[in-house]
């Protein structure tokens, strides 16, 4: 089955074509046939993943040239090893789950056949990055599943923001594509291709210096930055929770966010050889999820604490790999890698859930206000129960599969200090906002009761889902038990294989953290002993700056987006007043000349006629003025004119230096002559008014 | 020699002047024969003192000459039209075109 | 006569022949326009595929007509040829002319003229893409301008009167330089000459100074055709002006004129001069890429949105050219030029679309017409993701190849700052598609809008086919190429 | 005194004879007739034009009256395009002489006839009397024709401007003759430059200053037929003033005339550049410098230009200069570049006020406001004016750009031999950027015709001479533009013509 690996992809790339050219017009066909063929492409990833185990996880790999220079091709081709694998499952199973959960979710929406086929080509984008061999594919899918990212958080895009929303994300993702593309770039200059092996080799025989390497290793993580929504480009996913449900589950929380840990993991090869770049991966990641997770703390918004408790997840992951590769860098052995990849399979599931029970909520409610919600659990069994689970997981409760990720993160910073403090800080916010969602949610009285009565349990295509990726939740970081020496570890790792055994005091802290974090929202959300509002308010600043994100939205709009529009303004004005203002200028010039000329006419030629005049009457005393016709003046400038060809003429060939002089002269005779005129003009004018009174 | 070609030079600057300032078209025709002349005087100067052999430089005085009156001919008709569509032959009636 | 020659003189046969054909009968006008256009398409299309599977091999000229004494006693020649640069060229401008032909169908006003006058302006297309004599190559270069100044002049926007003189006149004094290099390299080479190809094998033992001054010279008359920053400013406004399908062969066929001739003559001419100012070749276009990028931004009309990424995609090209020495810029250069010809044009074309009906283009009076219009907005949607450079359309393989050519041959910053054109597309492009399409829909204004029709379709889907089968698959074309380029690469590397 | 007789060979001047007969036939014919001869006239005035050409071809080259008179190829390509340009005149004139003269279409006829036998002879001279006579007999006709509309102010005002400009001038020229005469005591051209060359001089071998005050006074008097300023001042208003197809006989066969007599006193008689003894007294700068002036000047200045005469008047200004530059270039390219440029600009400006002269019949306009919306009501008008118009910019493969072309390669090709011509550049650059500014103009007036929407345009309506008139432009300047190889052999004869030898 690993051969046709590349059907994976073209399948889901088949139902979109199919969908959008032929099923359109049939909504149940399309739908069905999309998950038809979404199934068709788990079942080929279970394969194939029943394959790489066989084959103790040797890669297999298949290619062709898509160009035909002499050297640097293009190529496009699959890449099948342990990584790969474990992705396919992971994104299969959660677009399964969630092509099936639509089904009830977007039953009736006027663009019912269009979403199926958007997740199709989701799936396909999706697919496809995580098969690619070399570079230049990761590259292509990579902005791909931009793409069908921005076009499903548009989805709804008679709604302004969600129009918005889905532009804000394209070209926040863009931003860190930019450091990709650099990256990529780098890379390939330097080594000569885009295959991951032979690009991987060469790095590893030393063609890239040391602070190229650097450089290459950040630009490359850039991308990752941008597309797992990571500090500083965080912004567009809470705002992405503008699509439908199912989108934010599938997209923004399982598979496409998790593609920048991905290709970190994918790329480790290139961090490793810099620590330094490492350490900026590790840094960034921490940040972000310290950041992401107190936002998480207060917001109201069931999606947005779901898009922030994401972010801070995928910073989770991100510092993992990052500190594997500072460690790695350094020689140590580290945990760093399996936690990594381990926690984005884990969190794939038990966030994918999360978004589909909220959705679940939402349908129910018709609010995302968690603050409109509460007791829903009497109503919606399934749906608060999964969620919980959920929950449960991702604060990292013994024996769900969150704990086991979570505690292999912990793990993987038990040499560095000050991030198993933020790490366990976070883990302990993790605890809280997650369960204050939940109580908040379904426990308590209803707090509007007209959405409390309209609340139902969501229909099975609904609830199924959910209880597969329930179940999922609990038993996917099994894998990974630290008594299972050939479990997880053994199989995804990097480099070489690397057995932690079990830390029984670390898991106990971390059990400890979240347990505390649970009961504190507890006492906050349901038992009341601490009252929310009391504590905003003594909180009052770092609450308002939560609350607001940061304010992150703003800052940008007013460093980055205005002045761009600005700049862009100003060129544009720029661009019609000054260069396209010189071409004009230029033409104007010359007709200005050409005026000039008119001018000249005017006042020099009928001027100079009157002129003679003056002269012959100051030379032959007090004869009346004399006029004469322009075609003397004819005359007159043509001797005018030779006598300034002669003068030119003789100094050119006589005295050669002192021409300009004599030029200088002539030309300022002229002048003078001008100006004579004019007066002359005038006087004459007087002369004609006496005539004409007498 | 000398004599004779300034007195060409002084009769061409006059008929220069004269074409320049006179107001009377006709002045201004007669002021052309001026110059014509002096270029004749020079011809003929010039046949009788220079290298120049044979009569060339006197036949060419006699059909500047003729040419000379064909011109003036011609420009008395002008100046008869002139009068005609201005009454008057002063040069600073013709001057509708310009610029 | 050969297929070079016919495919010159086939459309100046319809030209005559649409002469004759009395003007009240608009439709056999149009037809018999469609088909002289048509011709030439196919013919072009046969030759690409004809050179792909007897000459691609060899970069040595194909189908060559010629040398024929045209006027010997100043050497000129009658001298036709094609290799791997010219061939997409043809296939480009014989699919456009066509396209645009149809496009034009619609064109109510003088329509004897309009064809007659397009078909002219294919003539002198065609001509300019197989001529290796230079003067002959000036001749059809100047030919050009006269109907594109009319096409501008009579069937134009508002402004059309300056935008056709301004475009007449910019691109007049761009060739004036090159008539003078022309001249120049005539006296130079011994025994005079005019044929491109000896040219190229002669010129470079010129002297530097020499080499320099005809270089700058051929740069300022093709950069201004292409239109390279500062040259641009002719183009907003003759693109923003002409009638759709004009605006289509200007943005398709024209620009692609100023590289193709960079490309074919100055650059393997004079290698020298191309090494001292390869870097300020590649600042100018880097330059360009984000100029236009920002200048498109702040648009408000549509059209001149479209216009002004032109002269940012053309940017690329620039820079890839600067990038001489790396196959893969000058292939992403050809690449960016078919791929721009194809996604602009079909942006004008659908921009043209959107104007017939509305007779507006300012982008904030549309929104949400989305849900209203929505093949004509998927295919729109289509192009501007091709436009700001989606992977698996032509446009990104093209980008990327410049990137990774320029990348490795030119300074590293300058090429990271390019880079940055790569997001400012997707803000123009996604900023002109939300506020086109998307968003709240103003059903009294816009609710008599009415879909993109067949005709107008077929004029767009070819180009979509050919956007994402470049995109998907580009080795056929390179390998058209390759053969051309590494002679090429290898002659500027002299 | 030795007086030999010269070998008269009066065969020779059979065109000439057979012309002149014939002008007076013209006016007898009408006379004849009783003045009611309605076009006849005017068929047998071009009939005998055919017939000199025909006389032209059968008497080929040869000489007559001693040296005084040459057939070489340089008298036989003008004496074509002064027969051509009289031919297009005459075409072109039906209409006046139906609207205006209809009194006296016998004169018109036969003193445009004599101006055409002047021209001839002029084309032929070898030799300073020669070359005055055929001068001012090309011009004195000229002066009447200028002045035909007897009671139209703005003819007789063209008329006695003509005259007086053009006397003065001629008055100048005569200056000048007389002192090349005083110095080398010869009117023979080549004898001329032969004693120059020799130092036979009556100065005794040192040429002085009078050389220098010759030049000057001689380029001033050709300089007024060329129209190159700074003695271009009369063409705008007597373009504007004259008949229109009078305005086109003065702008092609009075300019190529012209030519003819720089060619014959600076070319032939005082040759630059490659002789030592010219070397102080290079009148090449100094024209080139002419030139330049003539090029921006006409250009520039025909902008703004509202009545199309005038600004054909100033563009004719303006192609004075790019001829010039033709004839600066001293190699075999220059001189046959000057008569190429001057064919083609015969057909293309005859063709064009053809165009103008049928307009102003019509409309008795020649505003060029009012040829707005000429396109849809007449468009073969429009269009042909359109072409020519484009041929005088000089866009291919119009028969005007190939002519700007062999000019400028004559100019390059000098400029390229040698570091003393380096200046050629500067010029040939003045005129490159200033024929993009004639596009300016030319354009104007096509967008009048296409683009400025009209309520009532006019519909031309040709006759038939008027119509052939405008297609044997057409045909010109297509034949001419895309085959000029014949017509460059043709013209490519006149740099060998006697006497002036290549280096």
């Amino acid at each position: 089955m690993t051969e046709h690996a590349y059907l994976i992809p073209l399948l889901p790339l088949f139902a979109f074509v199919m969908v959008v050219f032929f099923l359109r017009w049939k909504e149940p066909l399309a739908a069905g046939f999309s998950i038809a063929m979404i199934l068709c492409t788990w079942v080929m990833s279970i394969w194939v993943l029943i394959e790489t185990l066989a084959r103790h996880g040797e890669p297999y790999e298949f290619f062709f040239y898509i160009t035909s220079f002499a050297s640097l091709n293009f190529e496009i081709g699959i890449l099948v090893d342990p990584l790969t694998a474990m992705m396919l499952i992971v994104v299969t199973t959660v677009g399964s789950c969630v092509q099936i959960y639509s089904l009830g979710y977007m039953k009736g929406d006027p663009k019912f056949s269009r979403f199926f086929a958007y997740l199709s080509l989701f799936c396909f984008s999706m697919l496809g990055l995580v098969l690619a061999n070399n570079f230049f594919m990761i590259f292509i899918f990579w902005e791909l599943v931009g793409l069908t990212s921005y076009l499903l958080i548009g989805f709804w895009s008679e709604k302004k923001v969600a129009a918005d929303a889905g532009k804000k994300a394209f070209i926040t993702t863009r931003i860190g594509d930019l450091g990709f593309i650099v990256g990529l770039l780098l890379v390939a200059a330097y080594c000569g291709t885009f295959n991951y092996g032979e690009v991987f080799d060469k790095i590893g025989a030393g063609v890239m210096p040391l602070g190229v390497l650097t450089m290459a290793a950040i630009f490359l993580f850039c991308g990752a930055v941008g597309k797992s929504a990571q500090f500083p480009l965080h912004v567009w996913l809470p705002d992405a929770m503008e699509g439908p449900t199912p989108v934010s589950a599938l997209i923004h929380a399982a598979t496409m966010v998790a593609a920048g840990v991905y290709l970190v993991a994918r790329f480790m090869n290139v961090f490793i050889g810099s620590a330094d770049a490492s350490m900026v991966v590790a840094v960034i990641g921490i940040i972000t999820s310290v950041l992401a997770a107190s936002i998480a703390l207060v917001q109201n918004d069931i999606k947005r604490v779901l898009a922030y408790s994401t972010v801070s997840q995928l910073g989770y992951m991100i510092m993992a790999l990052g500190l594997y590769g500072y460690d790695t860098a350094q020689g140590h052995h580290s945990a760093g890698y399996v936690a990594g990849t381990l926690h984005l399979m884990t969190h794939a599931f038990f966030k994918g859930l999360l978004f589909l029970g909220a959705g679940s909520v939402i349908h129910a409610v018709h609010t995302n206000d968690i603050q409109e919600m509460g007791g829903l659990f009497r109503k919606m069994k399934a749906t608060s129960i999964t969620f919980m689970i959920a929950s449960l997981s991702i604060a990292g409760i013994f024996p769900l599969s969150g704990f086991w990720s979570k505690d292999e993160i912990v793990v993987a910073t038990s040499h560095h200090p000050i991030f198993m403090v933020l790490t366990l800080t976070v883990a302990f916010m993790t605890a809280f906002y997650m369960w204050r969602l939940c109580f908040l949610t379904f426990f308590g009285e209803p707090r509007d009761a007209e959405r409390y009565e309209h609340a139902h349990e969501s229909p099975k295509s609904m609830t199924g889902p959910l209880i597969v990726l329930g179940v999922l939740s609990v038993v996917a970081g099994w894998v990974a038990l630290p008594w299972l020496h050939h479990g997880f570890s053994s199989f995804v790792y990097h480099g070489e294989v690397h057995h932690a055994g079990p830390n029984y005091l670390l898991m106990l802290i971390s059990t400890v953290v979240a347990v505390s974090g649970i009961v504190l929202a507890w006492l906050v959300y349901h038992k009341k002993a601490i009252s929310a509002d009391a504590l905003a308010e003594k909180f009052r600043p770092i609450h308002t700056l939560l609350y607001n994100k940061y304010y992150f939205d703003e800052l940008y709009d007013l460093i980055l987006i205005r002045p761009i529009l600005a700049f862009g303004r100003f060129w544009w004005s720029f661009d019609a007043r000054v260069v396209d203002g010189m071409v004009n200028g230029t033409g104007r010039a010359t007709i200005l000349w050409s005026d000039l000329k008119e001018w000249f006419d005017v006042h020099i030629v009928d001027g100079a006629v009157n002129g003679c005049g003056w002269v012959v009457n100051q030379a032959a005393s007090k004869l009346k003025y004399l006029q004469t016709g322009a075609v003397q003046f004819y005359a007159l400038f043509m001797l005018l004119m030779i006598v300034a060809v002669a003068l030119f003429k003789f100094e050119m060939t006589r005295v050669a230096t002192t021409w300009p002089v004599l030029t200088a002269i002539f030309f300022s005779g002229v002048v003078l002559l001008g100006l004579l005129v004019r007066q002359t003009a005038n006087k004459k004018k007087t002369a004609d008014v006496l005539e004409s009174d007498k | 020699m000398q004599y004779y070609l300034i007195l060409a030079a002084i009769l061409f600057a006059i008929g220069l002047f004269g074409v320049i300032t006179r107001r009377n078209t006709i002045g201004i025709l007669m002021s052309l024969e001026l110059m014509f002349n002096a270029a004749i005087i020079n011809f003929v100067t010039f046949n009788k003192y220079s290298l120049a052999e044979g009569l060339t430089g006197q036949m060419f005085g006699i059909f500047i000459i003729v040419i000379a009156a064909a011109e003036a001919t011609v420009g008395l008709a002008i100046v008869l039209l002139i009068y005609r569509n201005w009454r008057g032959i002063d040069s600073d009636n013709y001057s509708i075109m310009k610029w | 006569m050969g297929i070079l020659s016919s495919l010159i003189f086939i459309p100046l046969a319809g030209m005559v022949i649409v002469m004759l054909i009395p003007k009240e009968n608009k439709w056999a006008i149009r037809w018999t326009a469609t088909i002289f256009s048509g011709i030439p398409m196919i013919q072009s299309f046969w030759l690409t595929w004809d050179y792909f599977f007897n000459y691609s091999g060899s970069s040595a000229m194909a189908y060559v007509e010629g040398p024929f004494n045209w006027i010997p006693s100043l050497n000129i020649q009658y001298f036709l040829g094609v290799d791997g640069i010219s061939v997409p060229m043809l296939f480009l401008t014989g699919l456009l002319s066509c396209l645009s032909i149809v496009a034009s169908f619609g064109i109510d006003k003088r329509v004897k003229e309009y064809f007659a006058f397009f078909l002219l302006l294919e003539t002198g297309m065609m001509g300019v893409f197989v001529s290796l004599d230079f003067f002959l190559f000036y001749v059809f270069w100047e030919i050009m301008l006269v109907p594109m100044y009319f096409l501008i002049g009579v069937w134009g926007g508002p402004r059309k009167e300056y935008a056709a003189i301004k475009f007449f006149l910019y691109t007049l004094f761009g060739s004036i330089f090159m008539l003078v290099a022309i001249l120049v390299l005539y006296f130079t080479s011994e025994p005079h000459t005019l044929n491109m190809l000896t040219l190229i094998e002669t010129s470079p033992a010129l002297s530097h100074t020499l080499q320099m001054v005809c270089f700058i010279f051929l740069f300022i008359a093709f950069a201004i055709k292409v239109p390279v920053w500062p040259f641009h400013t002719w183009l907003p406004d003759a693109h923003t002006e002409a009638p759709t399908a004009v605006s289509v062969i200007l943005a398709g066929v024209l620009l692609k004129m100023g590289t193709y001739a960079m490309l074919r003559i100055s650059w393997p001419m004079f290698p020298d001069a191309l090494r001292t100012l390869s870097f300020w070749i590649a600042v100018l276009g880097v330059i360009a890429i984000i100029y236009g990028a920002l200048v498109s931004m702040a648009q408000k009309d549509l059209k001149k949105l479209v216009a002004y990424s032109s002269v940012s995609h053309m940017g690329y090209c620039m820079l890839a050219l600067a990038a001489f020495s790396s196959a893969q810029a000058i292939a992403g250069c050809m690449f960016q030029m078919i791929s721009h010809g194809l996604i602009t044009g079909a942006l004008f074309l659908l921009v043209g679309v959107l104007y017939d009906r509305a007779h507006t283009r300012e982008i904030a009076l549309f929104g949400g017409i989305g849900s209203k219009l929505p093949i004509y907005t998927g295919i729109m949607v289509f192009f501007s993701m091709a436009a700001l450079g989606l992977p698996g359309m032509s446009g990104f393989v093209s980008e990327f190849m410049i990137f990774v050519g320029a990348f490795g041959a030119l300074n590293k910053v300058l090429v990271g700052i390019s880079v940055l054109g790569v997001v400012l597309g997707a803000a123009y492009m996604l900023r002109m598609v939300q506020n086109v399409f998307l968003g709240p829909f103003n059903e009294e204004k816009w609710g008599g809008l009415t879909d993109i029709n067949l005709r107008e379709l077929v004029t767009v889907v070819p180009l979509m086919v050919l956007t994402l089968l470049i995109g998907m698959y580009p080795k056929p074309l390179t390998s058209l190429m390759s053969a051309t380029l590494e002679n090429l690469i290898t002659l500027m590397a002299r | 005194m030795d007086f030999q007789l010269p070998d008269y060979n009066v065969w020779q001047m059979l065109p000439e004879i057979v012309l002149f007969v014939w002008a007076l036939a013209v006016i007898v014919f009408d006379l004849g007739t009783k003045r009611k001869t309605g076009s006849a006239v005017g068929y047998f005035a071009m009939l005998g034009l055919v017939v000199s050409g025909i006389a032209l071809a059968i008497v080929g080259h040869g000489r007559g009256f001693g040296n005084m008179f040459f057939n070489d190829s340089l008298a036989v390509f003008f004496k074509v395009i002064f027969l051509g340009a009289a031919f297009m005149t005459i075409g072109s004139s039906f209409g006046i002489t139906k609207e205006k003269i209809v009194n006296h279409r016998g004169e018109y006829f036969g003193l445009l006839l004599f101006s055409t036998v002047g021209m001839m002879f002029l084309a032929s001279a070898s030799e300073l009397i020669t070359l005055y006579i055929g001068l001012e007999l090309t011009t004195i006709p000229l002066f009447v024709l200028a002045a035909f509309f007897k009671d139209d102010k703005k003819s007789v005002e063209a008329g006695i401007k003509y005259l007086v400009v053009g006397a003065l001038s001629s008055a100048f020229l005569l200056y000048g003759l007389s002192f090349l005469y005083g110095l080398t005591g010869t009117t023979d051209i080549l004898q001329m430059r032969f004693n120059l060359a020799a130092g036979q001089l009556s100065t005794g071998g040192d040429i002085g200053v009078i050389l220098i005050v010759a030049i000057i006074a001689l380029l001033a008097g050709v300089g007024f037929k060329l129209a190159l300023p700074p003695f271009h001042q009369w063409v705008p208003d007597v373009y504007e003033g004259a008949p229109t197809p009078i305005t086109a006989f003065l702008s092609v066969g009075s300019k190529a005339a012209g030519l003819v007599a720089f060619i014959k006193i600076f070319v032939l008689g005082l040759y630059a550049y490659y002789e030592p003894f010219m070397a102080p007294n290079d009148w090449g700068m100094l024209t080139g410098a002419l030139a330049v002036g003539a090029m921006i000047l006409g250009n520039v200045v025909a902008i703004r230009q509202k009545n199309i005469k005038r600004m054909l008047a100033y563009s004719s200004i303006a192609h004075a200069g790019y001829i010039m530059i033709g004839m600066l270039s001293m190699n075999e390219l220059g001189l046959a570049s000057v008569g190429f440029y001057m064919f083609g600009y015969l057909f293309t400006n005859m063709g064009a006020f053809a165009l103008i002269a049928h307009f102003e019949d019509k409309t008795g306009s020649c505003e060029i406001k009012d040829y707005a919306g000429l396109s849809k009501s007449s468009p073969f008008a429009a269009m042909s004016l359109t072409i020519f118009l484009l041929s005088l910019t000089g866009i291919p493969p119009l028969v005007g750009f190939f002519g700007k072309y062999y000019v400028f390669a004559a100019a390059i090709k000098l400029a390229g031999s040698g570091p003393g011509y380096d200046w050629i550049y500067w010029i040939v650059g003045v005129a490159l950027i200033t024929s993009v500014i004639a596009l300016y103009y030319y354009a104007n007036v096509i967008r009048t015709m296409y683009f400025i929407k009209n309520d009532a345009p006019v519909k031309l309506v040709f006759s038939a001479p008027a119509l052939s008139m405008v297609v044997i432009g057409l045909i010109g300047v297509f034949l001419v533009g895309l085959n000029p190889e014949p017509f460059i052999q043709f013209a490519s004869g006149i740099p060998f013509t006697a006497g002036f030898i290549l280096p």
